[in-house]
This record gives C-alpha cells, structure tokens and sequence, in this order.
C-alpha cells in the first residue's frame, strides 16, 4: 500500500508543471464548441504536441512520451490544476488511438497518429444512431464491398465534435445476414469531407454545435481504413482497450481541479454555510475518485482487469461532475443562470455525463448484474 | 374549507390551454430568443385579453384583482407553454405601481396588455429590458421609472430569457411603500409557472418513454424509468396544493415555500427529462429544451433556494 | 379554494383543544411496545373515549361525534401537536372500522365497535405470511368449513400489535380450488387468545415486541365473526374504504408536530447551518403533506374517489418521516445512537414506513402505471 | 506507488475472516449484548492472538507496530463480522499511552488481549466502561485513569454498544501530550469498521434477493433492486481506497474524510439492506440487525459528519 510517486515520476510532474506554467494561456480560450474556439483548441494542440505533451501516454515514435497509466495520472493531475484548456483531440486520442494500439496495423499508426497528436487531424466519433442509443447492437448503418473498400451509408447521429472536426470512426453493418446484431460490424474510419458525407451541426442546450448528425450516401472508404478484420467490429470496439478506457475515459485531475475551484468559489462568497456540507462532499469525491483510480491503475499494472468495474467509475465521476456544478451554480445564485458566466458551460457539459457513454442505467445494470451476480431482468 | 379549483376557475385553465396550445408556443419562443418579439408581443395581447394581467390590477384601474388564485391558475398555464416574456415581472409591476399615485397613468395599460413591464431583481438585472416599455427599478429611496436604453442583453441558460441592467434613475415614481408585497406577488407567478413547466415536462416524458424502444420493449416499461416519472410525479402534485395555498394565504413563507417546492420539483423532473430523453433532449432544436432551460432559470429567479429556506425559518409556516 | 374552516369546525377544535390541554399526560407514557406502556396506552384509550375524543369521526352511537373528514383532520392536528400518546387502537380504528362499516352487519358493529373505541379491546392486523409479503395474493392460511363457522389454521407474521394485543382480523384462503389467488379468501376476525392460537412475540430492530408471529392451528371462528361473504374477502379488503384509507393512514398531523419539535429542536442548538437546510425542508414537506391532505379530502367530500393517488401519498409520508427523524439524530451528533432517547423511538418506528403497507417501489409501480400510463412491467 | 494491498496482508485478512467466520460471531454479540462478555472475551483474547491490537503497540511494547495499514485490514474483518467490544477504543488507548511515561506499564497487556481499554468520547460516554479493564479519561489537563466504577449502562441503538459515563479524575497518566493523534487513530479503526459492516451487509443483500421471490421470480431480477444495490457497492468500493490512502497518510482530514465516507456508504447500505429484506430485516432476532444497528452507530461515534466535513474545509485534502 503506497501512494508516493517514485521520483522519476515526481520528475515528470514537476516538468510538467513548469511546461504548463509557462505556456498555458492566461485568458480561457473561446467555448470549444464554437468555430473560434475550435480553431483555438487546435493550435493548443499543436502547441502541446510540439514539446510532446499532448499524448505522454503514447510511443515516442508517434510523439508520445511513453508514460505509464501512472504517469499519465500525473499528468492530468498539473494539466487541469494548471487551468489548461479543454482537449480538442479526446475522441481520437482516447477512443480511436487505443483501437489502432491493439488492433491497427502498423502503416495505420504511422499514417493516423501523429496528425492526431499535433491536433492537424481532429477525429470525431460516429457510434450512435437513431434507433441505436444504449442499444448499440441495432445500428442499422451499411458498409458495402466494393473495389478496394467499402461504400457506406446511414444516418449516424450525436457525433460529438463533428460539426468541426476532420475525421470520423464508428461500427457499419458489413454482413446484414449473420442474423446476430452483434455479427458482421466492421470498425471503419472515414474522412468527414468525403464525397457523400453530409454534416449537419447539431446545437446543444446552450446552443452550441457541440455534435453533428452525419448523413451517409455511399462514401468510399478504401480498405486500409478498415480496423481489424471486417466483420469483427464488435469485439474491437468492446475489446481490452476498453478496459483501460474506463478508467482514462475522464481522468481524477479534472474533477480535483473543479473541486479545488469550488471550494474557492465558496470561500470568495464568506464560506456560506447553506452550501458547506456539498463544497466539502465535493471535495471528498474528487479524492476518492483520484485514490480509486490510482488503485485500479495499480491493480491494471500488476496484470488485473478491470471490466464491468468501469461501470462504477462512470456512474461516479458523472454524479460528482453534475453535483460539482450545481454547487456552483447555486452558490453564484440568481446569477447562476447566466450563459456566459464560468461554471454554466461545465454544467451544460456535465449535463450530458449520465447519458453518454452507456447511461448510468446501463451501467448500474452491468454493476448488478456482473459485479454483484444478480439475474438479468428483461432488458 | 373547500380547497379545490371551482368550476370557473378550471375552465379559465382550459381555455388559456387550448389558446396556447393553438398558438404553437416553441415557435414564438424561438422568435423571441433571437430578439424577435413580433410574435411574442401578439401572444401577450392576448393573454391580456384572456384577463391574466388583469387579475393583479384592482377593478378601478381596469382590472378583475386583485385574484391570486386565479393569477396562479393562470400562470401554471403560461408555465406549461413556456411562454416568454416578463410575465411575473408584469404582474409585479402592477403591485407595486398600484400603491402608489401614478396608479392610475400605468395599470390600465397594464391590465389590457397594452405596456410590458420589468422590474429589477435584486441582483440588478431585469428581465427583457430591451423590449419592455416600463424598466421599473426599485431602489432604497423609491421606486425609480427607469427611461435610459438598458444595458446589453446577457444570455440565461433559457434562451427565453434575455436579461439587462436598468440604467439607475430615471422618474420617480413613488417613495417608501415597500417592495415585499410586489415580490411575494412576482414569486407566486413564478412559482406557478415553474410548476407548469414541470407538469409539461412529465407530459413530454411519459409521451416519449411510452414511444421510444430500446432492447425491443417501450423504455416506459422499465422499473428504473418508471419509478424516476413516479417520483417527478409525486413531486409536482405535492407542490401544487402548497402552491394554491399560498395563493389563498399571500403569506411571505408560504409563498417562499410554494416558490422552493415547485421549483425544485420541476427542476427535479427536468433533469428526469433530459435524462429519459437522452442525447435528443440535450438538442437545443428539440422542444423539450424551452422547457428544461426555463426549470433551470426559474429555479434561482425572484428567490434562491436558500432564500426561500430562510423565510420558512424566520417567519414560519401556518399549522391550521 | 378555501383553507379556511368553518367557524363551526373552529369550535370543533377549540374543544379538542381545550380537552387535550387539560388531559394529556405531562410525562410521556413508557412505550407503546412494552407490556408496561401497552397497560397505559389503553388506559389513555379509555380516558380518551370517556370524553368521546377516540373515534372522532365514527357515529355518535359507537362512540364517536360523526365528524367528517375535515374534523378528523383537524382533531389529529391538535392532538399530535398536543403531544398526546401514540394510539394503541390505531389498527382496529383505521383498518378494521371502516371495513366493518361498508360490509359488517348492525350486530357486528354494535358488538366490536364500542369496545374498540374504548381500548377494552385492541385489535391486531394479521395480514402477511411468509410467502406473501408485496406479493398478498399469494396467502396460503387456511379456513375450512365447519359446523357454525370456520377452522382457520396456518402462520401469520408480522402482525402489529399482536404481542398484547386482544383479537385479530386478516383473510384466509376458504376455498383453495380456485385457481386465482385473488379468489376464494374470506374475512375474518378471532380472537387471539382462543384454543389453537400460539403467540409468538417478534422484537423490531430496538428488541421491543412490536409484532407477532401467529401460529393457527384449527382455531375455530364462528359465523358470527365472518366478514362479508365468504369467498369475497379480497374484494373487501381492497375496497373502497381502501381509498379513505390512503389519506386516514397517517395524518398530516403527525408530521406537522414533529417538523415543529425538529425545528425547536435545532434552535436549541443554536440553529447549526449544516442542518439549516433539512430543517427547513421537513417543515416545508409536512406544510405539503397537510395541504395535499386537506386538498384530497375536499375532492373526497365532492364526490371523487382518490384511488392510486394514494400511492403518492405513502411514499411521501414515509419518505419525510424518515428524513426527519435522521435529521434529528444527526442533531443530537454522537448522542444520536442512544436508545432511549425521545427521538430514538420514532426513527426505529420510521425505518419501516418505506417496507410496510405496500413497499414504496409497489407504490412507484402503481403510479406509474396507473396515474401515469406506463406499461406494466414484470412484476 | 503500489496502491494495493500486498498478499500478505490479503492473507491476513483472509486469516481473520476465517477465525471470525468460525467464531460465530452473532451468539456472541448477543450475548455480549445482555451483559455476559465471557464468549466475547474469549474471542477478543483469539484476536490479540492475531496480532491486531499489536498493530497500534510499538515493537518495544510487546507489538508489530504502527502499522495503520494492516490496522485498518483487520478492522475491515472486525466490522464485517461485527465484532463487539471497545476494539477502536483499545487502538486508542494504546496510541494515548504509547506518547506518554506508563506505556510500559499498559501496552504489553493491551498488545496482548489481556486489557481491554475504553476511552471517553467528546460527549463524555464510554463504551463498555462496564467491562473494559482501563477506562481512559482525556481532560484539558491531562490523560486520568479512571479508577471508579462507570456509571450505569446506557443502551445503543446497536444493542452491543453499551455506553457509560466514566467517573472523573482517578490517576494522573500524563500531561499534555496530544490527543489528536489517538483520535485519528481511533477514526481510522472506525472508518475500517464501518467499511465492513456495509460490506457484510451487501453480501447478505445479494443473497437474499437471490434468494427471495415474489410475483414469481427472485426479487433480484427487479430493476429497481439491482440499482439500489449497484449504487450500494459503487459506494462502498469508493470508501475503499479513500480509508487506505488515509492509513497510509495518517493526516486527520484524509482520516475524517475516510470516516465519514465509510460510515455513509455503510449506513445507505444499511438503508437499503433494511428495505430489501423487508420486514424480517426490521426484526432483532433475524442477525441483520446486528450489522444494521452497528452501521448507525458508528456513524456518528468518533466524528459526526459534520465534524468531519469541518476537518476536510479547514486542513483540505492531498492533491497528489
């Protein structure tokens, strides 16, 4: 039982912190979600990715840093303390990158990556449809041989990011046939300026086109932009990167981060005691979510796996993400329904924390159900 | 003792429904967001017309009040639709102009939906003050008409809900007679239409849930689904009578409690929405979201949670 | 909409008043789940009923002044906040009265009636067995016809009151061959000290017998004590009287009084901030609770029937009595775990509002579904 | 960093698990319950032979200490059997005497099982000041023994919990040597306890409504049963490494904020063990009760959430 960080780690922390003091942009940059802001994540990214700090998870040879899970840890531990901003290059980074570590070949990596750690490439994910949300085996979507690829077509819908971004990877139906929803996927990558490639922004709550329906007519993906064998999309997508994804999907250092501001928040206004036992709940949690996630990291080093354990990490950081902010908002009180005011765009966003990514259903079905043994209901 | 709606008065809620319904309020507030009140000013007259504003104007100003049982009636209904535009703030100007001599020069214009007033909250900004014709701004000295262009419109959550600071000043109207009975007025309208956005929002939820498949069964016949309407519907029929009675009352906590109740139960329930919704309710061109903003906005609007909590402790409820 | 009461109704509760001023006992009573506070409880019944003040809202005849619902309202808010025992006779008045109301026969209610009303004689519901707790349908006991009545044989559980208590009432499977559980039951009442009957005591969480194990073997029951047809007992037990029932089961006055000990209790203690909030919110909901009830009796007086809005009712009332009394313990801080505490009692008594009379996700179920429109699920 | 618990210390843990298991721990809490402490003395000499108390006691006492972490394993075990008897106070009195000149005096007994200690609590109660050997009575001036006999039992919530006030004064142990680092001890052991009574109480949970049907099929396969049960682990799994990093760290806020976490997730465990077992989980004869009571109990003994809460907003937690 140990929680110091060997030297070398503290090393590496403590390079990071002083790479993040002397380069993270005083002012916040615009909401990500805009044209403006996107523009302005990007060059972040690039900035970040020029002293190779924008995937230290990664090979050194795709401009990563070779750290381990626990460095990484670190690492997002100095970049949200710091103030840094939000990360434009997330969906690639910690969805598709993971994939192509496991399952791309070789030539993919080299021609995929290091675009997507300079931020030059800004993938987006295109996993839902209309009638596939939490159901995700009923994607309808088709991929069709043809020479040398594939044609799809379909509708893909809360495409986060893609009303910007460049790129898009996601599950098509290959196979109709199988008679089993989740045979004959094939995992895909697709360019979002493509012939056939229809993007139409979608706005979210405040507005802000933080996704995009993706209107598919036959687009032409050529082969070497299949992942894994075709037909076998499924277990890609839900293979042993998505173990370590739970845990990485969202890391301790953004919640400490937000807790430390609004422990601060509350302070600024007199330590008012109406809003005391939730500052300090919240503070608790984002300790406890950083010492589980050290604990599942340690337990990932030491060759465990942590499957449907993941699913209790989603349902807390989402429930501490949403308390944090509405803490914040009520602390700011009538002013709390400001748009433009600094928690309101976190809230938004932590608004959609219980849905994405499995609702917070699903996973307390999966924690029932293949933590604790209980029967399948009907689902 | 007969704590229930007469027959008059529900079938004044039924035809304010059925004129808002009719009247396709998504896309009046839509208009109305972008800063375009064509539409949203011709729905105004004609809740005017229905008598709503009037219900706060004493008779011999023009009106039918003063009648908060049926200004809560009312309001439940605007709540329900999401109507924009200073509402509450309309009716609070009527209370506190009627105390005072200039009465007679601005509630009949009230009254027939001829003005639209806002008033400044005590954080400073007023609601719509760039498209009402009466900025009323309640300062230590008096109560202040405030005739300068106000400041620029600073976006809510609820895209409705375009707030400005009043530029301080202006024409006197009055001095001493205090702001507590307008607020008391502003936060019963308030609470009635945070309750009808609730009550709307179960509707569209229990529509939907009762729609949409997922594993190829309606998701409404999930336990999990089920228990969180039951519980947004159990909410929001226990602020209703907490609301009526603090219509019946006027009685500052008992409308500070009705205020928090209702608020917080249809805030409850839109987070229940959303959450049954999923990422379509999360879309800002999906109705719903008029609906889940205004939960949010209302929320704090004319009396913070904790405020509200603070009248029940110091003055507290009746028993009997 | 009017709150108010009528100048009569006013007198009415001057007098309740007046009476309970000069009566309740100024030391409370030992508890009710005691063999010792049973004794006083009755003997409070008596004084209670001496004056008429113990079955308000029955017939003058039976003992009571024929006050309707609003003055039974009324008498509970002034009796609770008289700080007035608990009621030894609660089971027979709110569950067996009004049955025997709507189906006894004259003999039957001018036989039970008045000494109900008096305490001389304390009913206890024996309802549950052990296969069929939420699941009522499924009893298995027993009735088998014999000359001039009945043979009721089997176990009942979780029978309030049934420690010391005098008679029963409960239903028994009299005609097996149904094939429809909700079939075939008859009503009975028997008497808990007749041959046959074995009464086995049960201590709650704090060791005080508040309930029994009833162990029928052959014990006979007369005709005279069969309520309704045989055969009907379902009907009758869920019948309209159920519906009173929703809103006599716990009254508002209840939770008004102990919402106002709560809040005098946290002024005591110098109104601590951190439990600024649940104070204020027990008050609030107790307030609600009071003006939902005068709300559903005004409809019940119009003429409507309340039916599943009940449901909403019990999962208020069980879920603020629990709030409020946690709120309580944790005001009295490291204190709070003492047994003998004047809080203590209640919280034990609380913890089982959520489980008995149909547990809250029962309740859910069915405004969900029937005050909602949702499509049964499994149950 | 290595935050997992090393096979030896899981062997250790298993050790204890076992013993208890076959100690039967229900009989002897009731009996310990109703005043007869012989099968709990019996048993509390089995777990000083298991090294436990050993664990607070420096090596030159007689003990393997201090060892928080292992200390904290053991109390996990000792909780999920709900063990009775003054077991944290006894980790306090050693951590109490270890700072001062009698340690000799009474560590080597206490590391051995062969004293029992008891420490008066802010609230000046004591548990089992009835039978603990030395009764300890921390005062502004100094650490007394208290040598008069205890007052009468005051009875818990939890029925093995019996409570005394311990008599003033008595014999002088030492002055002024902190008593903030005994409470963090003694919060640690409590937060370990507490972890293991929800922990106990879930296992139950589960297989009772494995278990358990009606309307049919297991009462398990309900959905709202799974949730309330998912939400009961995932709280309880994220108390765990919060009261290990806090016997790692020993710092009084990660400890309160360990305590207070435990002791919540124990106690909504608790709340939901209750509900799911439904009437015969409400009864004292059925063993759930001992767990459930306890979990209660320990919520509030050695730090209310409150005072918990305080020590997190003034010291502040590590960030690293």
């Amino acid at each position: 039982m140990d929680l110091t960080h060997s030297p070398a780690d503290e090393e590496f922390r403590a390079a990071a912190r002083a790479w993040l003091d002397a380069h993270v942009p005083r002012a916040p940059l615009p909401s990500l979600e805009t044209e403006e802001g996107f523009a302005a994540h990007r060059t972040w990214e690039a900035e970040l990715a020029a002293d190779r700090w924008s995937v230290v998870s990664w090979p050194e040879r795709y401009g990563g840093r070779d750290a381990g899970l626990l460095r990484w840890l670190v690492f997002e531990e100095e970049y949200w303390a710091a103030g840094a901003p939000g990360r434009v290059g997330q969906n690639g980074i910690a969805l598709l990158a993971p994939t192509l570590f496991a399952y791309g070949t070789e030539e993919q990596r080299a021609r995929v990556l290091p675009p997507m750690a300079t931020g030059e490439v800004v993938w987006a994910q295109a996993w839902s449809e209309p009638e596939a949300g939490s159901d995700l085996a009923a994607l309808a979507s088709r991929a069709v041989r043809t020479d040398g690829g594939w044609l799809i077509s379909g509708l893909k819908t809360w495409s986060s990011r893609a009303a910007f971004a460049d790129r898009a990877f996601g599950l098509f139906r290959s196979d109709p046939g199988t008679g089993r929803p989740h045979e004959g996927l094939t995992y895909l990558m697709f360019d979002l300026r493509a012939p056939g490639v229809t993007v139409r922004p979608v706005g979210r709550l405040d507005g802000r086109p933080a996704f995009a329906e993706l209107f598919l007519d036959e687009v032409f993906v050529p082969d070497e932009d299949v992942i894994g064998e075709p037909g076998q999309g499924w277990a890609i997508a839900m293979s042993a990167t998505a173990d370590e994804r739970g845990l990485t999907l969202r890391s301790p250092g953004r919640f400490l981060a937000s807790a430390a501001r609004l422990r601060d928040l509350w302070r600024a206004q007199g330590s008012p005691g109406h809003a005391r036992d939730r500052v300090a709940d919240a503070l608790i949690a984002a300790r406890a979510y950083q010492v589980f996630a050290y604990a599942a990291a340690s337990r990932v080093l030491a060759g465990a796996r942590l499957g449907p354990e993941s699913s209790m990490n989603k349902v807390f950081w989402s429930e501490l993400d949403l308390a944090l902010h509405e803490t914040a908002l009520d602390l700011l009180g009538a002013e709390g329904e400001l748009a433009d005011g600094a928690w309101s765009e976190g809230y938004v966003f932590a608004l959609a924390g219980p849905i994405y990514a499995g609702t917070n259903e699903i996973q307390r079905d999966i924690v029932a159900e293949r933590l604790l043994g209980l029967p399948k209901g009907r689902r | 003792m007969r704590f229930l709606l007469d027959a008059e008065q529900r079938a004044f809620a039924d035809a304010l429904h059925a004129m808002l319904t009719a009247a396709d309020t998504p896309a009046v507030i839509r208009s109305w967001s972008r800063g375009d009140h064509a539409r949203g000013r011709a729905l105004w007259s004609r809740i005017a017309e229905a008598g709503v504003f009037g219900l706060a104007v004493p008779e011999e100003y023009g009106g039918l009040g003063p009648r908060p049982v049926e200004l809560a009636v009312a309001f439940v209904e605007l709540g329900r639709h999401a109507v924009p535009g200073p509402l509450a703030e309309t009716v609070g100007a009527a209370v506190l102009l009627g105390d005072r001599a200039p009465a007679g020069r601005f509630l009949p214009g009230l009254a027939a939906g001829k003005e639209t007033a806002t008033v400044a909250a005590p954080t400073g900004y007023a609601l719509d003050g760039d498209v009402a014709s009466l900025r009323l701004l309640p300062a230590p000295d008096g109560l202040y008409l405030s005739t300068a262009a106000p400041g620029p419109v600073r976006r809510s959550l609820d895209p409705a809900r375009r707030l400005t600071r009043l530029a301080p000043a202006g024409e006197l109207l009055g001095t001493g007679a205090p702001y507590d009975r307008a607020l008391t007025w502003i936060r019963l309208a308030t609470a009635a239409q945070a309750l009808g956005v609730g009550l709307a929002l179960l509707d569209r939820t229990v529509t939907h849930v009762q729609q949409r498949t997922q594993f190829g069964v309606p998701i409404g016949s999930f336990q999990a689904v089920k228990h969180r309407l039951a519980d947004a519907k159990t909410a929001l029929e226990f602020a209703r009578p907490l609301l009526f009675g603090a219509a019946v009352s006027l009685r500052p906590a008992e409308v500070a409690a009705a205020k928090l109740t209702a608020c917080e139960a249809a805030y409850r329930t839109a987070r229940t929405a959303l959450h049954l919704h999923g990422a379509i309710g999360y879309t800002a061109e999906y109705d719903l979201s008029l609906w889940l903003t205004k939960a949010r906005a209302l929320r704090s609007a004319w009396g913070t949670p904790h405020e509200c909590r603070d009248l029940v402790l110091t003055e507290g409820l009746q028993r009997g």
